[in-house]
């Protein structure tokens, strides 16, 4: 029951899916339509154990007088902020729409942390330049070049720097070349190994070989 | 400067997480509380409409009997003798109970169940996906001329009227026509050496591997090239937000 | 002069913020407008969009958030001007549940109207929700663009899709009525009645997947709005055609704004975008001088082979 | 058990789909058109009666193809002739669209029928169209107020074909047509065209879709769309497609009967299923011959070698260890992937008491990860050690996540950070986080734009497949080595060799000018 019934249910589940790949006809269709919708009512139900989860430790911290805890209540405030105005005060369905509470929350909150932790990226893109691109040794002195070469071709600071060479032959030029001939090679090598991975992988989980999403062997 | 509260609300929050460069303080751990609050309740919120409600309570046609919904669901078909593949929409509601269940450590092991639902689901669907748009469809482009003969064709006629106004050919034009499909074919195959793991990298097989690296090595610095200007957007984004939108600075 | 690079090498890096914090803040001042010489990858998306018929139906997919707004927004801005101003229809839906939360402000900040709203057959119209006015054509939601809202499901919302449009996208966003009720989605029932999709995306779900999906099982055309960072990864399909263009980044959506005749956010902030490129391939250099005077004597620790 | 039940679902799924392969379905009618497609209308609203023809361009005609010869209209009584020349369009006339040429004939007699064709040559060939006819002349009702004859009228759509959509699950039937000669896009003042779809030939025809002006096919200048609406398998329909020009409707003739179907098998997916079956029984081959005990090589892979060293250096050092499974949900096989590692981060920390600790940004992952470590936590004799809070949610969104794991990491300062999994923007910001206190980072990800600020910023990275190839790697276990020998060889072996085959084949052909190159190509169309 514990093992057999989710390893058989995983076997089940993806072999429609292989088989609907290649036959179109009914029930294939439909039942992988419903698998789909299955994942999308599961996910819906599962969000509110990872919601209760964060709770459950949020309020140890504050029971517990942990260091942190002041910075507890406020998650606990806003997590019950804005599942109170999205639930009952934004009009239901409509939700999303402008003007609503659930919409309010998100403009002046949610959206300006979201963008601000984002834009730390900047920042930090800029320290790791300085500080990790350094041509160590050959692989890493051809990562800084090719770097280096589209960095600059894609900004009008790479033609102004080779302006003496003939139109055409510029550092944009070479930054084309790199991008869509030697990047899109590893990129694709990359690419191919990784779907080699995904179907041994799935094709394992499928036969119930690989099975420590389940816990372990 | 606005007069919108709103907008006051969204600096203040914008400089409490930008006030982690400088290093972790107060204002930072409030912001980042704030944050892991109000995203986890705003996921909590769209599963719940867009989910629970649409894909489950509409579609069995819960919604509609509570008048919530002009349109008939699955039930009502099944009372009218029409079968509706929608009424599985119950086995999930009973997989996502089970998921709950999880918060009982005694009968919790019966989360593998909806578990092993989205894990097989996952399996089928991208082992059929990468095969066919990454394996294939990248074998497909991989299969071409050393040379690319037409290009090169083209180039011969392009070139001489260029040269008649006197411009070079561009560089990548050349690199296209001559070079460009024999990096393409040499580099995946290299590439793709390097990924060889039932055979130790020794000897030509090891020195192909090498040359793979070095591929993968100029397609990381490229990505990495492009994507330092992308994450300098994201700050210029920010930046207008405070010295246009809060204080008005500029326009 | 040794003392001087080993401290250089050890340099605090709110130092480095500080330099970046500038090189972006002090171009936004000056409001320098620099030359964008339009690249091939953009040209064919806007090739596709120009030889679309009048009424086409154009399907856009918001898969971002506001973590992606200065890229993304610039171009869904200057795509629905150009929509409206072309008489092409289109119908906004997301991947993502803050994708079409940000499609309509793209529609709310595209409006040219200083008026709030008009009463139309006893019907009260709110100009940048239910009208749009771009110069002087109009656009009416419901009759030329919709917005459906968000699905979850990831890819398995465009496999869906690709068999039941109605299914998928049940309701509208702005009335939460049943979509059919919309004189804009008639003849809409699987994805391959849409002419055309944009996807704006900024990871997953996003352009990966609508190739996967969209063209290699549906082959509908899709055209594609990236963030930088997404826009390497979609490169190799544009080779195998199964992409119609790419705008990767802020210089791609300034890029389409140029082409589609709408200087924007996009365009002004190119100069901010080339002083931090320069100031950061300096970084670069100045970092690996220090570390070959030096020879790499105060590096951390080196694990790595 | 399960496994075996698998394999034979399998094999009996794939041998039926080779069966099928070589009897292959017919595919659906290819069709080709004629040029010119001469049709001829009496003109509306003339009300003294007269006729309009129109026919589709031929290629080269265009105004600044000045050799371009006059088209030569030819009119008779009769089918078979003998025809006269009742007039000529040059080709420095305007079209009238992009497409096609009109010509209105005034020169007849009311009740008199005619057969009509046209004539161009073209670079010393003669090409004649089809003959067009009969149509009877009729003048217009008497006594009508004269309305303005429209320079450029409507002109049906013609050739309507209709079958049924191949490789579907029925309920389809695609339509193609030659488009409409007044059909040119981005006209002012064409609307498109209207399908109308009823049970009989004499109708009632009922309106069932419509679609935009334009071809789907510019080289046969044919528009293709399928109609789904309540299409029940096995009822025959009959078609017609509406020209929507101006307000005035030009109607295609009838098409029918025609009836949907399901097929069985996806014709073109029959490459693809020929190349997974290779790979796949590639993988259960030399999962076979594992588990019969021979022993199987593997390279080595750093960044694995690596994990007993990092989980050590964290137990000298009395510090905790944080394993950040990524951002994506277990719908992602990377995420499956990657908690196989923390399968082994897990035991080695219950074996030495070191602190672990995995903040999730889902609740799945949440579940999935519980299990693997308690089952770790047992395997290693450590149960007493184990406590839900090891594995704890912070939120489903990206930012808020990496907001969460950087305060985390900052306060609690661990001597090790995993990142095995799928990332996104946010690698860097907790790459560089981790690497600002100096903690020892091995990252893991298939995520191509996220692995260059690894390599950069981590100690560590296994790039791609590597992370694929991890649960392999590192429990050793035969069944795991043999499938990963299996990718090797019914993967990367047959790419290899199917690549250079196919390039010599390509370049060979393309210097001798044969169409081989696309030949190849189109073998491998996704579909």
């Amino acid at each position: 029951m514990r093992r057999e019934i989710p390893l058989i249910l995983t076997a089940i589940v993806g072999i429609t899916f292989f088989i609907q790949f290649f036959v179109p006809h009914s029930p294939m269709r439909e039942l992988s339509e419903t698998f789909s919708d299955w994942y999308s009512i599961i996910s819906a139900f599962a969000i509110w154990l990872g919601g209760l989860n964060l709770m459950k430790i949020s309020f140890e911290k504050v029971y517990k007088k942990d260091k942190d805890w002041f910075f507890a209540v406020t998650t606990i405030v806003s997590f019950f902020l804005i599942l109170i105005v999205g639930l009952f005060f934004s009009g239901g369905r409509q939700y999303l729409e402008q003007g609503s509470g659930y919409d309010w929350l998100y403009r002046n909150i949610y959206s300006p942390l979201s963008a601000t932790m984002f834009a730390l990226l900047a920042f930090f893109v800029a320290s790791a330049s300085y500080r990790a691109f350094r041509a160590r040794n050959a692989q890493a002195t051809v990562l800084l070049l090719a770097a280096f070469i589209v960095m600059a071709g894609r900004t009008p600071f790479g033609d102004w720097i080779t302006i003496y060479l003939p139109e055409g032959w510029r550092l944009s030029n070479l930054s084309n070349v790199i991008m869509n001939y030697f990047n899109v090679a590893g990129q694709r090598a990359i690419m191919i190994g990784i779907s080699l991975g995904i179907v041994s992988t799935s094709l394992r989980i499928i036969l119930g070989i690989e099975r420590s999403h389940l816990g372990g062997e | 400067m606005s007069s919108e509260f709103g907008v006051w609300l969204a600096a203040f929050f914008t400089i409490g997480i930008a006030s982690f460069l400088y290093k972790d303080n107060p204002l930072y751990k409030f912001c980042e509380s704030v944050f892991v609050g109000i995203s986890a309740g705003y996921w909590a919120v769209a599963l719940f409409w867009e989910n629970l409600i649409a894909k489950m309570f509409d579609s069995l046609g819960i919604s509609y009997f509570f008048g919530l919904w002009p349109e008939k669901g699955a039930l009502q078909d099944i009372f009218s003798g029409v079968w509706n593949w929608n009424l599985l929409h119950i086995l999930a509601g009973i997989l996502g109970i089970m998921m709950l269940l999880r918060l009982f450590p005694k009968i919790g092991w019966i989360a593998r169940w909806p578990l092993s639902v989205i894990v097989g689901s996952t399996a089928g669907l991208w082992m059929i996906t990468y095969f066919q748009s990454n394996f294939l469809s990248q074998l497909q482009k991989t299969v071409v001329p050393l040379f690319d003969i037409g290009r090169i064709n083209e180039l011969s006629e392009i070139g001489a009227a260029m040269s008649e106004q006197g411009r070079a050919i561009p560089f990548d034009a050349y690199f296209a026509a001559y070079l460009g499909n024999l990096i393409l074919i040499f580099g995946t195959l290299t590439g793709l050496v390097y990924f060889y793991f039932s055979k130790e990298h020794k000897g030509v097989f090891g020195k192909t591997a090498k040359v793979g690296i070095y591929f993968l090595m100029i397609t990381f610095g490229a990505s990495f090239g492009y994507t330092v200007m992308s994450r300098m957007s994201l700050l210029i984004g920010r930046l207008y937000f405070l010295f246009s939108t809060w204080l008005g600075f500029v326009n | 002069m040794n003392k001087f690079w080993e401290r250089l090498l050890t340099i605090d890096r709110r130092a480095i913020f500080v330099v970046i914090f500038l090189a972006l803040s002090v171009p936004i001042f000056l409001q320098i407008g620099l030359p964008i010489p339009v690249t091939r990858e953009v040209q064919i998306l806007y090739d596709a969009l120009e030889d679309l018929p009048r009424g086409a139906k154009i399907l856009v997919s918001c898969d971002y958030d506001p973590g992606s707004e200065p890229e993304l927004q610039p171009m869904a801005e200057a795509a629905f001007k150009y929509f409206v101003a072309n008489d092409l229809r289109f119908i906004i839906i997301g991947l993502w549940p803050q994708g079409p939360i940000q499609g309509n402000r793209a529609i709310e900040d595209i409006n040219e109207s200083d008026d709030e709203l008009i009463v139309e057959n006893g019907d009260t119209l709110y100009f940048g929700a239910d009208l749009v006015v771009v110069g002087e054509d109009t656009a009416r939601y419901g009759i030329d663009f919709i917005n459906l809202g968000f699905q979850v499901g990831q890819e398995l919302v465009i496999q869906r899709m690709g068999t039941s449009f109605e299914a998928t996208f049940p309701s509208d966003r702005r009335f939460g009525r049943p979509q059919k009720e919309f004189p804009i989605m008639e003849g809409i029932y699987r994805l391959a009645d849409f002419d055309f999709v944009l996807n704006l995306s900024a990871g997953y779900p996003g352009t990966v997947e609508w190739v996967q999906f969209a063209v290699d099982r549906f082959h509908v055309p899709v055209g594609a709005g990236n963030t930088a960072v997404q826009a390497p990864l979609a490169y190799p399909y544009l080779d195998t055609g199964q992409l119609t263009g790419i705008l990767g980044g802020m210089k791609g959506g300034a890029e389409f704004e140029r082409l589609v005749g709408h200087r924007a956010r996009a365009t002004m902030s190119m100069t901010s975008q080339t002083m931090a490129h320069i100031f950061v391939m300096l970084f670069i250099v100045v970092g690996n001088i220090a570390f070959f005077v030096t020879r790499g004597k105060s590096e951390r620790r080196d694990l790595r082979k | 058990m399960a496994n075996k039940v698998a394999s034979g679902i399998f094999i009996i799924v794939i041998l039926p789909f080779l069966i099928w392969l070589i009897h292959k379905k017919p595919q659906p009618p290819s069709v080709s058109y004629p040029p010119y497609d001469l049709t001829a209308v009496l003109t509306p609203y003339d009300t003294a009666g007269s006729v309009t023809l129109s026919w589709f361009t031929l290629e080269g005609d265009d105004e600044a193809a000045a050799y371009f010869p006059d088209y030569r209209i030819l009119r008779s009584q009769y089918q078979q002739g003998p025809f006269e020349e009742i007039g000529t369009v040059s080709f420095d006339v305007p079209r009238s669209t992009q497409i096609s040429r009109q010509f209105r004939d005034i020169a007849v007699v009311a009740g008199g029928d005619y057969f009509y064709k046209v004539v161009a040559e073209v670079d010393g060939e003669i090409i004649e169209s089809n003959v067009f006819g009969p149509i009877t002349a009729t003048p217009g009702p008497a006594g009508e107020e004269p309305i303005e004859v429209p320079d450029i009228i409507a002109f049906p759509p013609t050739q309507l074909k209709a079958y049924d959509t191949p490789n579907d699950n029925g309920g389809s039937i695609t339509l193609e047509w030659k488009i409409s000669a007044s059909d040119a896009a981005r006209s002012e003042r064409f609307k498109g065209y209207d399908i109308y779809r009823g049970a009989s030939p004499d109708g009632p025809f009922e309106k069932v879709g419509e679609t935009t002006s334009g071809v789907s096919d510019s080289e046969r200048q044919v528009k293709i769309i399928a109609d789904g609406r309540d299409i029940i398998n096995g009822v025959e329909y009959y078609y017609y497609v509406a020209a929507k020009w101006n307000g005035y409707e030009a109607n295609s003739e009838i098409f029918g009967p025609v009836k949907s179907s399901q097929q069985w098998f996806h014709t073109g997916r029959g490459v693809s299923l020929v190349l997974l079956g290779l790979l796949i029984g590639s993988i259960l081959y030399f999962i076979n011959r594992a588990k019969a005990g021979k022993e199987l090589f593997i390279r080595k892979i750093g960044g694995l070698e690596a994990v007993d060293e990092a989980v050590g250096r964290a137990t000298e050092m009395g510090k905790a260890i944080f394993y950040v499974p990524g951002i994506q949900d277990m719908n992602n096989m990377q995420t499956i992937a990657g908690l196989t590692i923390l399968g082994r981060v897990a035991r080695l920390t219950a074996q030495y008491e070191t602190k672990l600790e995995v903040p999730v940004s889902r609740s799945l992952v949440m579940v999935a990860a519980r299990e693997i470590v308690k089952e770790s936590y047992l395997n290693a004799g450590r149960p007493d050690f184990y406590n839900d809070d090891i594995v704890y949610y912070l939120t489903d969104d990206q930012f808020g996540y990496a907001a969460g794991v950087d305060g985390l990491v900052i306060r609690k300062k661990p001597a090790t950070v995993f990142y095995q999994g799928a990332f996104f923007a946010e690698s860097l910001i907790l790459a560089e986080t981790g690497n600002s206190i100096g903690a020892i980072q091995i990252a893991g990800t298939a995520m191509p734009a996220q692995l260059p600020f690894f390599v950069a910023a981590c100690d560590y990275t296994l790039i791609g497949e590597e992370l694929f190839a991890a649960s392999a790697y590192l429990s050793r276990e035969p069944k795991l080595l043999g499938s990963l020998k299996g990718q090797d060889l019914g993967g990367k072996l047959i790419f290899l060799s199917l690549a250079l085959i196919f390039v010599i084949i390509a370049t060979l052909g393309a210097f001798t000018g044969s169409e081989i190159v696309d030949t190849i190509q189109r073998m491998f169309n996704v579909n």
